[in-house]
């Protein structure tokens, strides 16, 4: 692949998943129609999900999920230490995402509440950025397949990714949906960070907040909306904890 | 027969490939006899059942989504369904329908990617799909028009193809308008045909000669082949009602798996495509049941590499039951998506065929609408012991027959062909 | 206001969407951080009828990669190729400093207002620059030496960060000696290997001479500077209006129509770059 | 200007007609709001049923079939070092029913900008040239302020617009086409109990405007206060959401971004609308922001609308629709602060 006259290399590319529901990891082999395209532009070496061929010698690595126990610290850090660019992909990965609902209650509770007096091996909710350094978040819950393939084709470019600032309405208007407080349910777009298309407005859903916050969101105006709107502060808390995205606000 | 008291063999497959999850399978042999077999359940769990608590009930559909990446909408029509029960409300009929068209997508979704993408690999000699790409280009064409479709329907009905935002208590936030309805029925037209070549490529697969006698467990159809809701059914005669699932499950803990075991009349059982076929035969479309002749499939089954020819006949009932249910829908009022509810104090439970078997939610809600307990059973959680006792035999019969050499191989078939979701099973 | 030179309808089209094919055919790297750049349109024909004015900008584009605004830094009578002074900053600068001789780029323009010469007629010029501001300087520097009759005295002061960091040092000594020009340059951090001076871009005026009646200034560099330098020379004396400053903004068009350069009612592609600095003063949060 | 008159049911006939081999694009309601009123917004129509010519007010304006969300500008064909570029233009004809005067107001200012100016629009200009407009009057709502930015009326900039007076409707025609698709089919002049009618419908309109912005002096104030603690209160309130400018009928900030496919062999050249409110709307390299703060981006807006294009045009952009008034979830309306900074507003 030549580009300008440059050539350009394959990134050799890992894919590994911790603690999550693996929906990041299909989202990279959904979508079938231009995964010939993809496989010609990166070289995969490492997908367990898909492929038994599996090898360290990569340069990118794409890890889903978050960290809840030590031996994924160390097989973390034995990827961070082989990869020159690490992408945390999906909420998980990048916030903590679902999984740490559970840390809204002691851990020992946690286990004894699901296994009883079986011993099994789990730890606080970490985020991939409180355990190694990260290059990149990719965000979303899932990942969108076409945002993937725009990173991938700025990281064989060698370009630095920059993600959308703007928060979720943008995109929403530009779908022309009618926003969704307007029928009398809440929403996070107006503080969650842009380039999911506004996916869940567009279906008669409020945002949630996967994607995490937007940059400078203004937290303060959108409390007071939707308190003036008659949302309980429960209620709000509830969805602003939900993906772990906007730590500290309620 | 030669005794051969070979070296002894040690296999220890880390994180079995080309399947969701994490697991390990280890096999020692010493003395020409199996000394150990076990299914290793090593991923990390994530408390699903804790993480619900506290959460009002608008939420759960959303949550429980999140327990699988590849079964999201099983999940999620498992817990509103499960929900409605406890509020004791009806879901409008397009919107059942509309549910059961997103689950007719994410089984051939999830069907498609581990027959083509997961199994076809060991068949085809390759470690994966994309060197496939290369050698047998039409069968990653095959593979890209069905999933296309069911990407598009779930799109629709679903909202997106993983964790759908649009299946909500009550029913939908949206129902798909006409148009989208056409085109998707167009689409699905132009698909049918592909499904031959499915066929033809799977004919030429020979799966491997192995039998277990099973007790297979499943939703019990009544008029239609079932994947939402109704009586449970298992081939050794127990029939139960859905709010009894947990007679069905009989979870019970093994020291080397995260996940639970299950028993109900024998030491295991299997749920799944499988069980499905071989307890409502005759429910599936005609053109299933053809299909099935044709790959010499009879109710009946006890062998579980099957289980791949199964999901191939159910890509095939999906098809073309969601052809009429798509017709049907263009041609009545479909303005109606959901029923508004009332919140109150209850309990109740969702079952509903995933495409790797039953899966039940069960909640219990507060007067305030909060989630006071849950429980989830996965299907991959109730197979994993008859993983567990297949591969004991499988391993067996192989150092019996002398075929050492093909052990490894062959045992990591046989777990994919379950096409075990590991992440999700340890929810 | 001076208006850009006139093109006909058609020319537009062609100019301001489609711009022309140039092959880079030189990227000789400055210091650590800038490459010049040489690059020619491919079109003979284009090439020719290619005219611009000193402190006009063009639109580079990297197919792919982006489009961003950057000053002509050469001779406006050079018909060969154009100069770019490019420093790496980020996506398209980046890759526009990897790409090698013999690469094909777009350009679009000439874009913008240029620094009057016209009226510099029988003055002293005295150009201003701090860092990567002396980039769009070097048009005016072979302007006034083509057309050095037409002025008095022409001082250059010249200010950067480190000696390592200076641009162009290697023509110093020609413009001073063939082009009959005064530079002087200051920098703020040096070790004992400089020779020169220490200091700020300021610090220079104790060393020249101005005369308030008789000089233009033409100042170039990020905005602090404008502030003080202009703010320096009016205590001089020096009209505002002879004053002339070259704005940054961010710019996706260069066409006034993205708003992205806009500063209070003015667009920094069309009204300026080059503004005279009593503009610059009325405009809200220009500098 | 030619008036006529034609029955509602040819009407139908008229958009049906046209509908058969041409894209029609209006007012159409999906959603409900909290209080059961209809949001509409302007979409492709598939059937004359569709079309709901008593619609109040889309939630977005009509903007985006002259000025699309994101467009494609140019596509290349890339190889080893150099490329090829291909341009289009091209753009099938259109028709757009139902739009306000404000919103034909709002296309004239556009056309200032886009096609008047020293470098014209290719694309937007192939747009306008290339879509039928059919205007149709209504009575003010609650909030429209049209009527004070002199923008209540539509003279020119459509080609036909009608008047419901009854029965039938009243139709003022501004162009050849105009004149010509009215023409295909059964239309009757205009008589003096029309015209009666007419008059009345108008007096009515008039007199129902409720909604008064002074904006006499704001050209101005827009100097004089632009240091006001006001931006400041307001700025606060502001979300940066950038959904004001993407309802507005004329915010035309963009901005450009290229992308490259998979293969590495075709590239486009994209123009995405965006909003002088997000965050990161002026900064340049280095980092630096030359807005970096909400209050001051907010009032950026303003000043490009009410001093900023009057200096330009000798008009304001704004022509008072309020949609970004209505979209705004914090409450921030063109009236409510133009009120605050000229002090009518109690503080
Ligand atoms: C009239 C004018 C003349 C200029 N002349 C020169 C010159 O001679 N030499 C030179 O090296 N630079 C010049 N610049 C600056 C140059 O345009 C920026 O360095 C360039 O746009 C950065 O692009 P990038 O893709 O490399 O950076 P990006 O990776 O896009 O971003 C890096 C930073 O640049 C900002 N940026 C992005 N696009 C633009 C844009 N279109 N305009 C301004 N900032 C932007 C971003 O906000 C970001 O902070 C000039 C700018 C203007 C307005
Ligand atoms: S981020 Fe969402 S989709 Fe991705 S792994 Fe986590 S739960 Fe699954
Ligand atoms: S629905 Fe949400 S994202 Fe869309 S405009 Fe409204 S608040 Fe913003
Ligand atoms: S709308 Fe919100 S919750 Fe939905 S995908 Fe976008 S960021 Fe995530």
């Amino acid at each position: 692949m030549k580009y300008l006259g440059i050539t350009l290399e394959r990134p050799k590319i890992g894919v590994f998943g911790f603690t999550g529901c693996e929906g990041c990891q299909l989202q990279i082999a959904n979508k079938e129609e231009t995964l010939k395209n993809l496989f010609n532009s990166i070289e995969v070496v490492n997908f367990r999900e898909i492929s038994s061929d599996g090898c360290d010698d990569y340069d990118v690595a794409f890890v889903e999920g978050s960290i809840t126990t030590e031996s994924e610290v160390t097989r973390l850090q034995k990827i961070r230490n082989q990869a020159k660019i690490l992408v945390a992909i999906g909420a998980c990965a990048c916030l903590g995402g679902v999984n740490n609902l559970k840390s809204r209650f002691p851990l020992s509770d946690v286990v004894k509440e699901v296994y009883g007096m079986h011993p099994v091996d789990t730890g606080p909710v970490r985020r991939l950025q409180d355990v190694v350094s990260v290059d990149i978040d990719l965000p979303g819950c899932p990942i969108s397949k076409s945002e993937f393939e725009w990173l991938v084709r700025n990281l064989v470019l060698g370009i630095k990714p920059q993600f959308p600032q703007y928060p979720v309405c943008v995109e929403c208007k530009q779908q022309l949906n009618s926003c969704v407080f307007d029928m009398g349910m809440m929403c996070l777009g107006p503080v969650t960070r842009g380039g999911c298309n506004a996916i869940c407005p567009r279906n008669r859903f409020g945002c949630w907040g996967c994607r995490g916050h937007s940059e400078e969101a203004n937290f303060e105006s959108l409390m007071r909306i939707l308190r003036e709107r008659g949302f309980e502060d429960e209620h709000i808390s509830e969805r602003i904890n939900f993906f772990n995205a906007f730590n500290g606000i309620l | 027969m030669d005794v051969k008291i070979g070296k002894p063999i040690n296999i220890a497959i880390d994180d079995l490939t080309r399947v969701e999850g994490h697991g390990n399978i280890k096999i020692r042999i010493e003395n020409g006899k199996l000394a150990e077999c076990v299914w290793e359940v090593v991923e990390t769990p994530r408390f699903f059942e804790v993480m619900f608590k506290g959460l009002s009930i608008e939420m759960v559909p959303l949550l429980a989504a999140r327990i699988c990446g590849i079964c999201s909408i099983s999940h999620a029509l498992a817990s509103a369904r499960a929900i409605e029960r406890a509020l004791e409300i009806e879901v409008p009929g397009p919107a059942q329908k509309a549910r059961l068209l997103a689950k007719h997508a994410e089984t051939l979704q999830s069907h498609a990617l581990h027959l083509f993408f997961l199994v076809a690999p060991d068949f085809l000699n390759a470690h994966s799909v994309i060197p496939i790409m290369e050698t047998h280009p039409h069968v990653v064409e095959t593979a890209t028009r069905i999933r296309g479709f069911a990407n598009m329907a779930s799109d629709l009905f679903g909202g997106r193809t993983t964790h759908p935002m649009v299946i909500k208590v009550g029913g939908l936030t949206q129902i798909p308008r006409k148009r989208q309805l056409k085109a998707l029925a167009k689409d699905l037209d132009a698909t049918i045909p592909y499904l031959s070549d499915a066929f033809d490529l799977f004919k030429t697969f020979t799966m491997p000669d192995f039998i277990r006698e099973t007790e297979f467990v499943s939703l019990k159809g009544k008029r239609e082949y079932p994947f939402i809701g109704g009586d449970l059914v298992s081939s050794d005669g127990v029939v139960k009602k859905e709010d009894d699932y947990l007679a069905m499950t009989n979870e019970y803990f093994v020291d080397f798996s995260n996940s639970k075991f299950s028993r109900l009349s024998r030491e295991s059982f299997s749920v799944g495509a499988l069980a499905r076929f071989n307890n409502n035969y005759e429910l599936l479309h005609p053109k299933a049941k053809e299909a099935a002749a044709e790959l010499n499939l009879k109710p009946g089954v006890h062998n579980p590499f099957f289980h791949n020819l199964a999901q191939l006949v159910e890509c095939v009932h999906v098809m073309y039951e969601s052809k009429e249910m798509i017709t049907a829908l263009i041609d009545s009022d479909i303005t109606q998506h959901e029923t508004p509810y009332r919140i109150k104090r209850g309990e109740g439970v969702g079952a509903v065929e995933a495409p790797r078997g039953i899966l039940y939610h069960h909640y219990r809600i507060n007067e305030a609408g909060k989630i006071e307990r849950s429980d989830c059973v996965i299907p991959t959680g109730q197979n994993h012991a008859n993983i567990y006792y297949d591969l004991h035999k499988l391993v067996e019969k192989l150092i019996a027959d002398g075929k050492e050499e093909e052990i490894s191989r062959l045992a990591q078939m046989l777990v994919r062909a379950y096409d075990p979701c590991i992440s999700c099973s340890v929810h | 206001m001076s208006k850009p030179p006139d093109f006909n309808r058609q020319t537009i089209l062609m100019q301001s969407e489609r711009g022309f094919k140039s092959e880079i055919i030189a990227a000789i790297p400055l210091t650590a951080k800038e490459k010049l750049f040489h690059i020619r349109i491919c079109d003979p024909c284009e090439r020719e009828n290619f005219t611009f004015l000193p402190g006009q900008f063009i639109m580079i584009e990297l197919p792919g990669c982006g489009e961003i605004p950057i000053s002509i830094s050469s001779s406006t009578s050079n018909k060969e190729f154009l100069a770019l002074c490019i420093r790496n900053v980020g996506k398209v600068t980046g890759m526009l400093h990897r790409l090698k001789a013999g690469a094909i780029v777009g350009i679009r323009g000439p874009f913008g207002t240029h620094f009057p010469m016209e009226k510099m007629t029988g003055y002293n010029v005295l150009l201003m620059a701090g860092g990567l501001g002396i980039a769009p300087l070097r048009a005016p520097i072979y302007w006034a030496n083509n057309h050095r009759s037409d002025y008095k005295d022409i001082i250059i002061l010249y200010g950067a960060k480190e000696p390592e960091q200076i641009l162009f040092g290697y023509q110093f000594e020609e413009w001073r000696t063939i082009y009959n020009l005064n530079i002087l340059t200051i920098v703020q951090k040096a070790d004992k290997r400089w020779p020169g001076r220490k200091g700020i871009i300021t610090d220079l005026f104790g060393d020249i001479h101005i005369e308030p009646d008789n000089t233009f200034a033409i100042v170039c560099g990020p905005p602090v500077m404008f502030k003080f330098v202009c703010a320096h020379l009016s205590t001089l004396g020096l009209p505002r209006q002879r004053m002339f400053v070259s704005l940054e903004r961010r710019m996706h068009c260069g066409m006034g129509k993205c708003c992205r350069c806009n500063v209070g009612s003015t667009f920094t592609c069309l009204d300026g770059p080059v503004f005279d600095y009593w503009t610059v003063m009325n405009l809200k949060e220009a500098i | 200007m030619l008036f006529k008159t034609i029955t509602k049911e040819n009407f139908r006939n008229m958009i049906e007609g046209i509908m058969e081999n041409n894209e029609v694009i209006g007012p159409k309601s999906r959603d409900r709001d909290t209080k059961g009123a209809k949001i509409y917004r302007f979409l492709k129509l598939n059937s004359f049923d569709e079309l709901e010519m008593d619609y109040t007010r889309s939630y977005s304006s009509p903007k985006n079939y002259f000025l699309p969300f994101k467009e494609d500008l140019a596509t290349y064909d890339l190889r080893d070092t150099g490329w090829e570029q291909e341009i289009r233009y091209t753009i099938h004809p259109r028709i757009i029913v139902g739009m306000r005067a404000c919103d034909i107001n709002a296309l004239l200012k556009l056309d200032q900008v886009m096609l008047k100016s020293q470098y014209p629009n290719p694309y937007y200009s192939a747009r306008r040239r290339n879509t039928v407009i059919i205007g149709l009057d209504h009575e003010p709502l609650e909030d429209c302020f049209c009527r004070s930015m002199n923008t209540d009326t539509a003279f020119h900039g459509f080609d036909l617009f009608m008047t419901d007076i009854g029965e039938k409707y009243f139709v003022a025609i501004n162009s050849d086409t105009g004149y010509m698709i009215l023409n295909r089919f059964d239309s009757c002049e205009v008589g003096e109990e029309d015209q009666l009618l007419y008059k009345e419908v108008r007096g009515r309109i008039e007199s129902k405007f409720k909604t008064q912005v002074d904006i006499t002096i704001v050209p101005e104030l827009m100097d004089l206060e632009f240091e006001s603690d006001v931006w400041k209160r307001w700025g606060d309130k502001c979300l940066s959401c950038g959904s004001c400018a993407m309802v507005c009928p004329t915010c035309y900030c963009y901005g450009i971004e290229e992308d490259i496919d998979l293969n590495f062999d075709k590239a486009t050249k994209r123009r995405f609308l965006y909003s002088c409110n997000l965050l990161d709307f002026a900064t340049v390299a280095g980092g630096h922001n030359f807005r970096p703060e909400a209050h001051i981006r907010l009032k950026y807006r303003y000043y490009h609308q009410f001093r900023g294009f009057v200096e330009a045009f000798n008009q304001s952009l704004c022509v008072g629709c309020n949609r970004c008034g209505k979209a705004c979830l914090a409450g921030i309306s063109p009236k409510a602060v133009i009120d605050d900074l000229i002090g009518t507003e109690k503080r």
